[in-house]
């Protein structure tokens, strides 16, 4: 009995049970809303049901949320990733709309190459303002953020440019083993940024810094290679997603591609349980905030909620998450409840699990 | 002996150093104006400069809201869709037949109600500023898009008196009764800042909240209320947003959170909060109004082309700001 | 920009025309402004361009300073209808004559502006409507129909969606039964596309409020295994060159166009409204609609 | 004194954190007109025990009565409000505002609502001047070191009109003469009928100062006591709960013979090293093996030259060798790469990572040296964590829990396992004993002669000079901002000569000007 109550307890208490108990309940009430919601099944060889495109379609975001995690846990903040991701795909699509062969599989690893080169330089860009010349990251991202726009759409002069190759197409509409390709990328990059952060001693180093830059540059961290290092990290991320956007509709668009992303990965990040000020954060978490964003969005659609209303429908949803996520709201409740049926039952619990 | 030792008063920063960033983007600030007026004839007329405070009147009141949160180490993202929302809520009911007296209080009253509201779930549930703030946004934008679809258009005649009423010379040069609105905000925020205890608890809180807890100040309180603060200049923005269109839009203010935080920061104040003047924040509005000014009289540039050197203009400014900043320290 | 670029340009002789453009935000509206600065160019007027990245308050910057830098024209593509007394009769009191472009204001006071030259969203979503109604004139059953919209609160989706709505009004049969906002582009349009094709059995129409939606909805379609263009009708408004070639493919069944190319008309009516002459209060784009033969025939000479 | 009634009592005390008894059934009184220490080894329930009762955290159990009316604050604020005052452990104030407006922020002098900021300054500057300090009130208070900070917190805690004052190790980095400044204030205050509660690990100050003394261990009430007849040695015993094996050798160590230790070529020889508004040039050579004390008065300019040293604040100028060739420690990086460590006095802002474990911070200077493509093995991260936490008796000895939670004396001790695992060739240490308890301290002292026995030079800066004698082969002398002498620390020298050192020097500069 005392054993299962402290099974149940480490599970509630686990950082990652309600973002993903959130999750759950957002999936349960679609599939009351409609049965068939969860449904999948098996179309030319690949999965095909609502929750296969929830994965596809937050591949993305997952992606430049892992990055924008690192960004935040340094105490930073990335705005320019929504326009990395335009300019990365415009720079993949210009490039292979203007070769003769566009389905050559070298086309495409030249321009993801190329727009992945680009992408990084401007993540060092953006590393450099914070890094050396110490300008505050969210108006020095701000800067790409609006001028990255232009280029994106100086890239593709304002036009949408559509490609016809099956290789970049894959990016974001293949399949491998029955599922999207676009999420075993998403995946491996969150297992690639967790290995690098978490198996070499980046990951605590990252922490420090964000916790307190002072004390970590005392200890002899060089904080300035590592916030640059984050930064140039979170550009990488935004590029492959940026190939993921364009991919899933087979064209660039200058002005919509990643619009607002970074909204949305800083909700994702935030919802993972990563604070804004810096210091710990938590891939995982953040996975799952990408995953609850983008349920929510497909809710939306898929519950045909009015335009009109969605926003608001939307905001609720947000706060009852945040609210549902806040130890300090939980605590309120749970006092309340428990003070009213049997006082103290609950309460004296934990006292005697306490090792003196 | 010990009287000795401590009797030279010595810092080891002096007190002017605290205004050189202020003073580094005002310098600035006169020399893109200065360019300018080299570039462009009409730069140099005195309208120019009224017109970007009558064109900014509004974002001025809402930066000064948040340069209160700011000043906390907070963030307010509703600001943009309050503003919106008050616009919005205005139209919608002076079209409903609603005398412009009692418009004017309920849209007074919206948005410091949400502000409230946020401030209040930031506080007792320690959720994070950026969170509740954007659901704040959502909810306002929604509200927007709930009320209408469309435009409303405006035809009260106290707006629209507030609207075209020209002070100064009606055939010359003039600003709009928004300016006039503008700074007294900005007056009474400078003053609540630097004279009041709210004022001063804002920065204590901004400065260290651990601490600014441990002295015995409202923390709470005072958290609490500069987002109402911050939803209450947004609303008053929101009005004079009204007075400048004549209409209310579901669109409109999009991403002006933005705009607003980044006058903001170019002002001088610090994101992490503790640091920053209104006065910088005036200069901050006033240096994204000339930029915009000085895009608009080029005429020359497409729409790519100028973002990219709205982008390249800030970042020229900040750098530069920045590098005077480093050199007097 | 030069120093002779500033304050009026009587003296020369040439027409200065100040234009702010709502923004870059689509395919169609680059090949507006392209349309706009090359018809400048070819009659001879300078053009002062301002692009407002959708924002109003930035038109009316823009508008403001034009005034002051005493334009010979003023000309604009408002954001939004409403709101533009204010500065419109600014420039009227500064004897600047106002055109507008491609969507129109609701003031009352229609001697603000001079003259309106566009489209009629209303008109474009009525043409769709109406050949969907001749097209199922004959079905017996319901016929449903998904709606993709463009953005909230945005002119063009509100006025479409009423017209639209307005001419199947006329066969009971047809029902809209999913109306959601794809935000005209195409990933938009792919994603709620997608979501519609779960949650309803059977779709038989589309129509999406713009072609890149109508894009986007493709691909989501063929994914889900049907066969656009014939298992669901796919009907969209614009004709861009990407539209033109799904229509001309037989992808998509229906476009009723709305034309960027506004530029040349605009010229002439700037250069009339400078000399004093009169025009007319209402002047709309000629437009016409495509389907797949006809797409294919114009096809070929389309430029945008 | 006792015979009136207590102005404060806490009955039944308990208080939990997740996984720790902070405080166990914990009884305490508080009588108006006495000062009354509250003793106990680092991480015993003080501080815990303050937080407690001014509302900073509830009570899961107990009573707390303050003139006979139970209360329960909310925060400090309502404390503060019923009048009980208190200076924080950590210096708690914030570091952007004026000296005089973190005196006075809360309850400004105000005409109409508007702060009157002549007459906060005035009367800042006027209660600084009751503490024998002059300051520029209006400078950012984080432009002052640390000690003034302290200084600065008391301040404000005495002005406020309180039946009681609380002070949480507020004579931690302060040195004797402000220590003795702050106790005439408070013998005033007592005698004013404010109860004082006062926390150290100093014995010598409870000796002086307090009437009563309140012991806790682990959390417990061990007992109550009248200073009187509490000898010092049973005091220890109480708050350790074994007999303390007393300072032998450390003496002896000391002063061995310097001459042997200065032959060969320096570790680090610096010369000329300054830097304007901060410190006069100076020159200072170190072997290996050799503790150089670091002497001066508040704000002489210590932290400062150990900053220099560290290469953690730019030099204006001078040159630097190590090993006998001229090289560059222009940055932490730089100088850590030289074998340098550097141990802040401002822990809180300079030293613990709040949010990391205790065992992330311990290792935090070892991993940065080798870069963070290198990750230490995690099992060598666990035995050097082990190894710490014994040595350094660290509570809770678990590495895994955030470093905030630990008390101030714990954290402190993290910080210092954080250099000692880097194995320096120069560890500079700036108020290393700050907060810790008597017993860690000596364990600290030893430790400290151990590593330079075997061949580690030590930097050592502390506020008590006997500390500095006892454990210095060589005294360096600060004063106003310039090294004034540098004296061997052989049979004649002691505490007083150290402090003529000091005041001639302060001739020397009055006839300069
Ligand atoms: N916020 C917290 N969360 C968890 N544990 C805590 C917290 N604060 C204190 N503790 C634990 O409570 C115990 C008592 O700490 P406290 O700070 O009261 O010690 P102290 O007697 O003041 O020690 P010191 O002399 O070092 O200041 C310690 O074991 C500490 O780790
Ligand atoms: N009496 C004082 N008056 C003005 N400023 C002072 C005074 N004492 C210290 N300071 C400031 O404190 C800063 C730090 O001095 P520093 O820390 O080097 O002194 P210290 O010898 O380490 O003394 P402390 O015991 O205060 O740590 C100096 O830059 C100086 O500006
Ligand atoms: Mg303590
Ligand atoms: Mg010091």
């Amino acid at each position: 009995m005392n054993d299962t109550m402290g099974r149940y307890r480490t599970v509630i208490g686990h950082r990652l049970f309600w973002p993903a108990a959130v999750l759950v309940v957002m999936l349960a009430a679609n599939t009351i809303y409609r049965p068939g919601f969860l449904s999948i099944e098996l179309k030319d060889g690949h999965l095909y049901g609502t929750p296969i495109d929830i994965l596809r379609l937050s591949a993305p975001l997952i992606l430049v949320a892992l990055g924008m995690t690192m960004v935040i846990s340094t105490g930073g903040i990335d705005l320019s990733v929504g326009s990395l991701c335009a300019i990365s795909g415009a720079i993949a699509c210009m490039y292979i709309s203007k070769q003769p062969d566009q389905n050559s599989l070298g086309v495409v690893l030249t321009a993801l190459a190329m727009a992945l080169g680009v992408s990084l330089v401007l993540g060092a860009w953006n590393g450099v303002l914070v890094a050396v010349i110490g300008i505050q990251p969210i108006i020095a991202t701000l800067i790409l953020m609006v001028a990255g726009r232009g280029l994106a759409q100086l890239i593709t002069e304002g036009q949408i440019i559509t490609i016809n190759s099956e290789p970049y197409r894959a990016i974001g509409l293949g399949h491998m083993l029955t599922l999207p390709l676009a999420i075993f990328i998403a995946l491996a990059a969150a297992l690639l940024v967790a290995a690098f952060t978490r198996r070499s001693a980046l990951g605590m180093i990252i922490e420090s810094v964000g916790g307190n830059a002072e004390a970590s540059r005392l200890a002899g961290i060089r904080s300035g290679r590592i916030v640059f290092l984050v930064y140039v990290l979170s550009a990488g991320c935004a590029a492959i997603a940026g190939f993921m956007m364009t991919a899933n509709v087979s064209s660039a668009d200058g002005n919509a591609a990643g619009l607002w992303v970074e909204l949305d990965a800083i909700l994702a990040v935030v919802i993972g349980g990563t604070s804004l000020a810096g210091g710990r954060f938590f891939l995982s978490g953040t996975i799952i905030g990408a995953l609850i964003i983008q349920t929510l969005t497909t809710t939306v659609y898929a519950m045909d909620i009015s335009p009109q209303t969605s926003l608001l429908f939307k905001a609720v949803v947000v706060i009852a998450v945040c609210l549902i996520q806040a130890p300090a709201f939980r605590a309120r409740f749970a006092r309340r409840r428990r003070n009213a049926p049997s006082p103290g039952a609950i309460a004296d619990k934990p006292k005697e699990q306490v090792p003196a | 002996m010990t009287t000795g030792s401590l009797t030279a008063g010595r810092a080891r920063f002096r007190l002017p150093r605290r205004q050189i960033p202020v003073l580094a983007t005002l310098v600035l600030l006169l020399v893109m104006y200065g360019i300018g007026v080299s570039q462009y004839q009409a730069f140099s007329n005195v309208q120019v400069i009224f017109n970007v405070f009558i064109d900014n009147g509004f974002l001025l009141v809402v930066a000064v809201g948040m340069t209160f949160v700011i000043l906390t180490g907070g963030i307010d993202l509703s600001v943009g869709s309050v503003v919106a929302m008050t616009a919005m809520v205005s139209a919608w009911l002076l079209q409903e037949g609603l005398p412009a007296a009692l418009v004017l209080v309920i849209a007074l009253l919206i948005g410091p109600t949400l502000g409230l509201l946020m401030g209040c779930a930031i506080h007792f549930f320690e959720i994070q500023p950026f969170i509740v703030t954007l659901a704040g946004m959502f909810f306002a934008r929604g509200m927007c898009t709930f009320i209408s679809g469309a435009s409303i258009p405006i035809t009260d005649g106290f707006w629209t008196r507030m609207s075209q009423e020209r002070i100064g010379d009606p055939r010359g040069n003039f600003v709009s009764i928004s300016v006039l609105v503008a700074f007294v905000v900005v007056a009474i925020a400078a003053y609540a800042l630097a004279y009041t205890r709210l004022g001063r608890n804002v920065y204590a809180i901004g400065g260290n909240p651990q601490s600014a807890l441990l002295m015995g100040l409202p923390v709470g309180r005072t958290r609490i209320a500069v987002y109402t603060i911050s939803g209450l200049c947004s609303a008053i923005g929101g009005i004079l947003l009204s007075f400048y269109t004549l209409s209310g839009a579901p669109l409109i203010a999009v991403g002006m959170e933005l705009d607003v935080i980044a006058a903001v920061v170019i002002g001088g104040t610090v994101l992490t909060g503790g640091a920053g003047y209104i006065f910088g924040t005036v200069l901050g509005v006033l240096v994204l109004g000339v930029i915009q000014t000085l895009i608009t009289f080029d005429g020359s540039l497409n729409s790519w082309w100028t973002k990219i050197v709205i982008g390249s203009l800030l970042f020229a400014f900040i750098l530069l700001q920045r590098l005077i900043g480093i050199r007097y320290k | 920009g030069n120093s002779d670029t500033g304050g009026g340009s009587k003296d020369d002789g040439k027409l200065t025309m100040g234009f702010s453009q709502v923004g870059a935000e689509s395919g169609w509206r680059t090949a507006n402004t392209t349309s706009i600065k090359d018809a400048a160019t070819a009659a001879g007027i300078e053009l002062k361009f301002d692009d407002a990245q959708q924002k109003q308050e930035n038109q009316i910057k823009a508008i403001r300073n034009y005034i002051q830098q005493k334009v010979d024209v003023i000309a604009f593509s408002p954001v939004v209808e409403s709101g533009w007394d204010t500065v419109l009769k600014e420039a009227k009191d500064a004897g600047i004559p106002v055109i507008l472009t491609d969507r129109s204001v609701d003031s009352a006071d229609k001697t603000l502006y001079k003259t309106f030259l566009g489209s009629d969203f209303v008109k474009e979503g009525k043409l769709a409507g109406e050949w969907l109604v001749e097209q199922k004139k004959t079905a017996s059953g319901p016929v449903n129909i998904v709606e993709l919209q463009g953005t909230t609160g945005a002119a063009p989706a509100n006025d479409r969606k009423k017209g639209f709505a307005e001419a199947i009004g006329a066969n009971p049969n047809l029902k809209i039964i999913a109306s959601q906002t794809g935000d005209f582009t195409r990933a938009g349009g792919k994603q709620v596309m997608e979501q519609f094709l779960k949650a309803n059995k059977q779709i038989d129409v589309l129509f999406a409020h713009n072609d890149d939606m109508g894009l986007g909805a493709l691909e989501a379609i063929t994914a889900a295994g049907k066969v656009p263009g014939k298992d669901i009708t796919i009907i969209t408004v614009d004709a861009v060159k990407d539209g033109m070639q799904a229509l001309a493919d037989g992808k998509f069944n229906f476009i009723a166009e709305c034309s960027p190319l506004l530029g040349p008309q605009l010229m002439d009516l700037a250069k009339k409204v400078d000399a004093g002459e009169e025009v007319p209060a209402r002047i709309e784009t000629e437009e016409t609609t495509f389907t797949t033969e006809q797409a294919k025939e114009a096809l070929p000479n389309r430029k945008y | 004194m006792t015979d009136s009634r207590p102005v404060l009592t806490m009955t039944g005390i308990s208080k939990s954190f997740p996984g720790v008894r902070a405080l166990h059934d914990v009884n305490f009184q508080l009588f108006p007109g006495e000062v009354h220490a509250l003793m106990g080894e680092n991480g015993a329930g003080k501080s815990t025990l303050i937080k407690v009762l001014t509302g900073v955290y509830d009570t899961d159990d107990g009573v707390i009565t303050l003139a006979d009316e139970p209360v329960s604050f909310s925060g400090p604020m309502q404390a503060t409000a019923a009048g009980v005052s208190t200076v924080f452990q950590e210096v708690n104030l914030c570091t952007n505002l004026s000296v005089a407006e973190n005196i006075f922020i809360g309850r400004e002098p105000r005409l109409l609502g508007a702060v009157r900021w002549g007459e906060v300054r005035r009367r800042a500057r006027a209660l600084l001047a009751r503490l024998e300090l002059d300051l520029d009130v209006s400078a950012p208070l984080g432009s002052y070191s640390l000690a003034i900070q302290q200084m600065v917190a008391i301040a404000r805690a005495i002005d406020i009109q309180a039946r009681v004052l609380i002070l949480d190790e507020p004579t931690s980095s302060l040195d004797a003469s402000e220590v003795a400044q702050l106790f005439r204030i408070m013998r005033q205050l007592r005698d004013e009928g404010i109860a004082i509660l006062f926390v150290t690990h100093f014995l010598d100050q409870v000796y002086e100062i307090a009437d009563r003394i309140t012991v806790l261990r682990n959390g417990g009430l061990v007992g109550e006591y009248l200073t009187t007849e509490l000898p010092q040695l049973s005091l220890i015993e109480k708050m350790i709960g074994k007999e303390l094996d007393v300072l032998e050798g450390i003496e002896e160590h000391s002063r061995r013979n310097l001459a042997a230790l200065e032959e060969g070529t320096p570790l680090v020889a610096v010369s000329n090293f300054r830097r304007a508004g901060a410190v006069e040039p100076f020159s200072l050579t170190i072997h290996a093996g050799e503790v150089v004390g670091l002497a001066g008065l508040l704000g002489s300019g210590r932290t400062e030259v150990a900053r220099l040293l560290f290469g953690a604040d730019r030099t204006d100028g001078g040159q630097v060798a190590v090993d006998g060739a001229a090289s560059s420690l222009r940055t932490p990086a730089q100088a850590i790469d030289h074998g340098v460590g550097f141990c802040s006095e401002n822990r809180r802002a300079e030293g613990i990572v709040a949010d990391l474990s205790v065992r992330e911070n311990m290792i935090l200077a070892m991993q940065a040296a080798r870069g963070w493509l290198r990750p230490i093995p995690r099992r060598r991260q666990d035995e050097l964590v082990d190894k710490y936490i014994k040595a350094l008796n660290i509570r809770p000895a678990d590495p895994e829990v955030p470093v905030r939670n630990l008390s101030g004396g714990n954290q402190q001790k993290v910080l210092l396992a954080r250099w000692l695992i880097t194995e320096p060739r120069l560890l500079i240490l700036d108020e290393p004993t700050r907060g810790i308890d008597i017993g860690a301290k000596t364990e600290i002292q030893k430790l400290v002669t151990q590593l330079s026995d075997g061949g580690m030079a030590v930097l050592f800066i502390s506020a008590e000079l006997e500390e500095v004698l006892r454990l210095s082969h060589k005294v360096a002398v600060m004063r106003d901002r310039q090294m004034v002498a540098q004296l061997a620390n052989d049979d004649t020298l002691d505490a007083d000569r150290i402090m003529q050192t000091i005041a001639s020097g302060s001739h020397r500069e009055e006839a300069d000007r």
